[in-house]
């Protein structure tokens, strides 16, 4: 039970992974990716995490309190914003990619070849 | 390479791939048992140093705030890389002046934006300003004013100053935010010597102006998501847009 | 720290500034702030070089000196290397700027903003001291980097480069990402020097060879080590040569450093007992990428991917080097990285020129068409003897300093594989021309060529010499050339390799603020058999110049130009080099 | 760990996988959403507000917007 945490992130991690591997549109490849790095927020807040901490903000609880990891938490919130910019970077590309030449399969992009 | 011949070779490789990384996890100490010491050390820290609670706060803007000036120029750049990239269409039709005229909104729609963007823009200042106090801050605050931005961009789209179209005022929107977290990592370099120093004073823990140059982040870190969120979503209703009335 | 802080900060607030007013529309005024802007880091790095020669610049970002040994902050650590590496990036900005002044339409100052982010980006990442930050640096000249990529977005092909670029390169550093969140998990620590303790008297367990397998393989995607690299001659084929310069000279390059910093900031300790293992497996990997590279390259008839091809193939030598975990070695590599960076520089913009004055960048389209330009034939016959590391040119010292650690190590008989490969890469361009340049010999047979006559460039304003072009290529070369001739060259790089490749010191300066620099260890001279190797690889390139081309096979085909093929090979390297370390490091 | 957290936990293993399964990319736009929120509850679950907040507004708004802006594009040209 204790691995739940870390086993999802490895799970999420791998069907991503799959899903650009195996992916017939562009965009489909593009959220796949986004899942991927959604194991990475997965795998940081569970390892910050502490059982029975409480969220790391000293407002309306005593300072003695064991609180989690706010470390995780400041990296997660940075690997939110990137992957959100990647994906808007990637669909940019792709709705040039499919205008230019009217195809948003991955497959067909293949002009670059040798 | 076949299809075929690919998805054998991936499923053999993510299949060893995933033995490896659960091997790799098992051996992290048991969800739930965080083992510091930087958290902890942070946690200890952080409201005598700063008088803030708000450790994620304290931990993004000023501890680590170096990381969070680089995601800053991240997002900023993937704006600008969205503008240099979806614009192309404008370019090539040599339409100087930037957006083409749109068919007007009706009267009613406009007045029903115009009329939203005053309570969004409050809900969106409100959460990043006590970024340092509560959850939220910069990040969330933005994306909120980035709605509110949106919806003023399509109640205004038939104002135009001279030539200076909305996008460009997004344009410039997000470059302020960007270019305000570099001054204020600048301020702590000029003021105290320290790039990124909190050289402001601390005040009293809980206050609205507590934590130096914390919220002063916040707000630059909000006008940035803000200008930069809605300047992507702008080029992308744009394209959509353009598409539509060829 | 007002240099190291202020060698990002300063192009980061011009790319802004730059940003903020493109309406504007006064190109002349960007491309002189831009300049301005690269000189400036150029020079801020250059005084760091020399700051550091006594001991390491550390700067605590913030004001957050360490506590008993836990970094609370973010530290920036420029020693003579990390902050080489960095001058040398600012230097091939200016030169991709300066390049860049005679292309017309580039969107306003947008694409002056993004060279400068890129070049942020690298210096950050050269000097950081922390292992997330650097992660943020990686991924912000990635960024940069793709929409560069892609900036003639009008074309099919760099597009498409584009987008194998973003993709391949995002799902690396998410390898490198969950590398970072494994050894955070561990130590609890973000900081270098801080985790590098931390692990430095345990024996490795499985988390740590996987981690450090991660972390290798996400710098292998940005470092286009083999099977990592299929993107890499798609992108850098099809970006403006302005573009081409600073990528095959220095992003690539900051992969390889990547992995060296890393390694010997946090791992060397606990993996010392298996420096071996380590050893081999980079090495496989290194001496792979050398041969596949330099093949592919000789195979090549669009000269602009033929230079793509190159970058991977001196890639592979550059990691063998690294493989060496040996401080001589890694002189080797800051030297070479230098001297090729140069060549390769000056080789994209001489290949820019002859499309400017021909039309094509396809070698059989070309063939004996450019008799008359003497000045470029006589530029890509001294580039494709550099390439091929003939003595004295720069990528020389560095190969044979490579060569000799690698005897000293008893590993003698990678010299002759390295010779192979530079013979390989310089072959290809002294082929060109024999073809394009001298008209002679046998044409090279029809190949199936796909986005030939497409190079991603501007068309360049016609009636205009593109002597400045020439002018930039001849130079960049000459210092290439020169590079290799500095007097004391070697030792002060070996001096400052040994440091570099010092644990135990780095951890002194960053943690605890204490850096008794070691006595310079002198390099020694390369040995005899080095300028033999030279020589030989020289002889070789020019027997490989007279052949029709060389044959790749099947080789070719895998280049599929499909980010699903490209994605599964890269997942299939990383299930490799995990597995490996998995099972023999613990 | 608490049954509230494994909950979590295993709807965003299964929805995460119904994301990459999902070829279509208007109905994964949707799922992507979904999938968005599901990690914003997981991360409240954790003790991670802040992170939480972040997620909503983007993981779960913003990048299904772009999605459905981008499919938008796409579509008109295939009709």
């Amino acid at each position: 039970m204790s691995l739940l945490a870390y086993l999802v992130a490895v799970w999420l991690f791998l069907a991503g992974i799959w899903g650009v591997v195996s992916s017939r549109h562009l965009v489909h490849l593009i959220m796949c990716l986004a899942v991927t790095q959604s194991s990475t927020y997965v795998l940081l807040l569970g390892i910050g995490y502490r059982n029975g901490g409480k969220a790391p903000i000293f407002g309306d609880i005593p300072q003695s309190t064991p609180v989690v990891d706010p470390v995780v938490q400041a990296l997660t919130l940075t690997d939110v914003v990137v992957s959100a910019t990647v994906s808007a970077l990637l669909l940019a590309l792709a709705v040039q990619a499919h205008k230019r030449f009217g195809s948003v399969d991955p497959d067909e992009l293949n002009a670059l070849r040798g | 390479m076949s299809r075929r011949v690919r998805y054998a070779l991936a499923l053999v490789a993510l299949a060893a791939l995933g033995a490896t990384l659960v091997a790799a996890v098992v051996d992290l100490e048991p969800f739930g048992h965080y083992p510091g010491p930087y958290g902890d050390v942070l946690a200890k820290v952080v409201p005598g140093e700063r008088h803030t609670g708000q450790l994620v706060a304290a931990v993004t803007f000023d501890y680590r705030g170096f990381d969070t000036l680089g995601e800053e120029l991240i997002l900023f750049t993937a704006a600008c890389g969205c503008v240099a990239l979806l614009r192309v269409r404008r370019r090539e039709r040599g339409d100087e002046a930037g957006a083409p005229a749109r068919p007007v909104p009706s009267l009613a729609a406009r007045a029903l934006g115009g009329a939203l963007v005053g309570p969004v823009l409050v809900l969106s200042a409100y959460v990043v300003i006590h970024g340092h106090l509560t959850p939220g801050g910069g990040f969330s605050g933005g994306v909120i004013g980035a709605g509110a931005l949106l919806l003023a961009y399509a109640a205004g789209q038939s104002v135009r100053l001279h030539r200076v179209g909305s996008i460009e005022l997004l344009e410039v929107t997000e470059a302020i935010g960007a270019g305000g977290f570099v001054l204020v990592a600048l301020g702590g370099l000029i003021a105290v010597g320290a790039t990124l120093q909190n050289f402001l004073p601390l005040g009293t823990s809980g206050m609205l102006l507590s934590a130096g140059t914390i919220p002063i982040g916040n707000v630059a870190v909000g006008i940035e998501v803000a200008g930069a969120g809605a300047l992507i979503i702008a080029e992308f209703l744009e394209q959509a847009l353009l598409e539509e009335r060829e | 720290m007002v240099l190291t802080s202020l060698a990002i900060l300063v192009p980061l607030l011009t790319a802004v500034v730059l940003a903020a007013t493109t309406s504007l529309r006064r190109r002349r005024a960007a491309d002189v702030v831009a300049l301005a802007a690269a000189a400036t880091v150029v020079g801020l790095c250059v005084a760091l070089v020399v700051r550091a020669s006594d001991k390491p610049v550390v700067a605590w970002l913030g004001g957050w000196h360490p506590r008993n040994g836990v970094a609370l902050g973010i530290d920036l650590y420029a020693d003579q290397l990390g902050a080489g590496l960095a001058a040398f990036a600012g230097v091939l900005a200016v030169a991709g700027l300066l390049v860049a002044w005679h292309q017309v339409d580039v969107a306003g100052h947008l694409f002056h903003a993004l060279v400068l982010v890129v070049l942020a980006g690298m210096v950050g990442f050269c000097l950081a001291g922390d292992l997330f930050t650097a992660f943020v640096f990686f991924e912000l000249m990635g960024v940069s980097a793709y929409a560069l990529a892609g900036f003639r977005v009008q074309e099919r092909a760099p597009l498409e480069g584009a987008l194998n670029f973003a993709v391949t390169n995002s799902v690396g550093s998410l390898l490198l990402l969950v590398g970072i969140a494994l050894l955070y998990g561990r130590t609890g620590a973000l900081n270098l020097a801080q985790i590098g303790e931390a692990l430095a008297h345990h024996r490795p367990d499985a988390l740590v060879a996987v981690a450090f397998a991660l972390v290798a393989c996400g710098f292998f995607v940005k470092a286009a080590i083999v099977p990592f690299h299929f993107w890499l001659a798609d992108a850098y084929a099809v970006a403006p040569t302005s573009i081409c310069l600073i990528f095959a000279g220095a992003l690539s390059e900051l992969g390889l450093y990547g992995i060296a910093r890393v390694y010997w900031t946090v791992f060397s300790g606990p993996l010392e007992p298996h420096a071996e293992t380590v050893r081999d497996v980079l090495l496989v990997l290194g001496l792979a990428t050398a041969l596949i590279g330099g093949a592919m390259c000789a195979a090549q008839r669009h000269l602009k991917r033929m230079v793509a091809f190159a970058t991977v193939g001196h890639m592979g030598i550059l990691l063998c080097g690294v493989a060496l975990l040996d401080g001589a070695a890694l002189a080797g590599v800051a030297v070479f990285v230098v001297g090729d960076g140069l060549v390769k520089a000056g080789m994209f913009v001489a290949v820019g020129g002859l499309e400017h004055r021909r039309g094509s960048v396809d070698e059989h389209e070309l063939y004996g068409r450019g008799r008359d330009l003497h000045a470029l034939g006589v530029l890509f016959c001294v580039c494709g003897l550099a390439l091929a590391a003939m003595p004295p040119f720069g990528p020389f010292v560095g190969r044979a300093m490579i060569e000799d650690a690698a005897t000293h190590e008893g590993l003698g008989w990678v010299s002759p594989v390295l010779v192979v490969a530079s013979a390989l890469i310089g072959g290809a361009v002294l082929r060109v021309v024999r073809t394009v340049f001298l008209g002679r010999g046998p044409k090279p047979p029809r190949s199936r060529v796909t986005g030939a006559s497409e190079s991603g460039d501007e068309p360049i304003e016609r009636g205009r010499a593109p002597l400045a072009g020439v002018v930039a290529s001849v130079m960049l070369v000459a210092l290439g050339l020169l590079w290799g001739l500095v007097p004391g060259l070697i030792d002060a790089v070996t001096g400052a390799a040994a440091h570099f490749v010092d644990r135990s010191a780095y951890a002194a300066a960053v943690l605890h603020d204490t850096a008794p620099r070691p006595p310079g260890t002198p390099g020694e001279g390369l040995t005899t058999a080095a300028w033999l190797y030279g020589a030989a690889s020289a002889a070789l390139a020019v027997v490989i110049a007279c052949m029709p081309t060389v044959p790749v096979g099947a080789l070719r085909d895998l280049h599929s130009g499909r980010v699903g093929d490209y994605v599964a090979w890269l997942a299939a390297g990383t299930a490799l080099v995990a597995g490996v370390f998995a099972l023999t490091l613990p | 760990m608490s049954a509230l957290q494994a909950t979590c936990l295993i709807a965003v293993a299964i929805i995460g996988t119904l994301v990459v399964v999902t070829r279509d990319p208007l109905r994964q736009a949707a799922v992507a959403g979904i999938f968005g929120l599901a990690l914003a509850v997981l991360f409240l679950s954790v003790q991670a507000p802040d992170v939480a907040l972040s997620q909503m507004t983007v993981g779960a708004i913003v990048v299904p917007v772009l999605v459905l802006l981008a499919m938008a594009k796409i579509r008109e040209h295939d009709e």
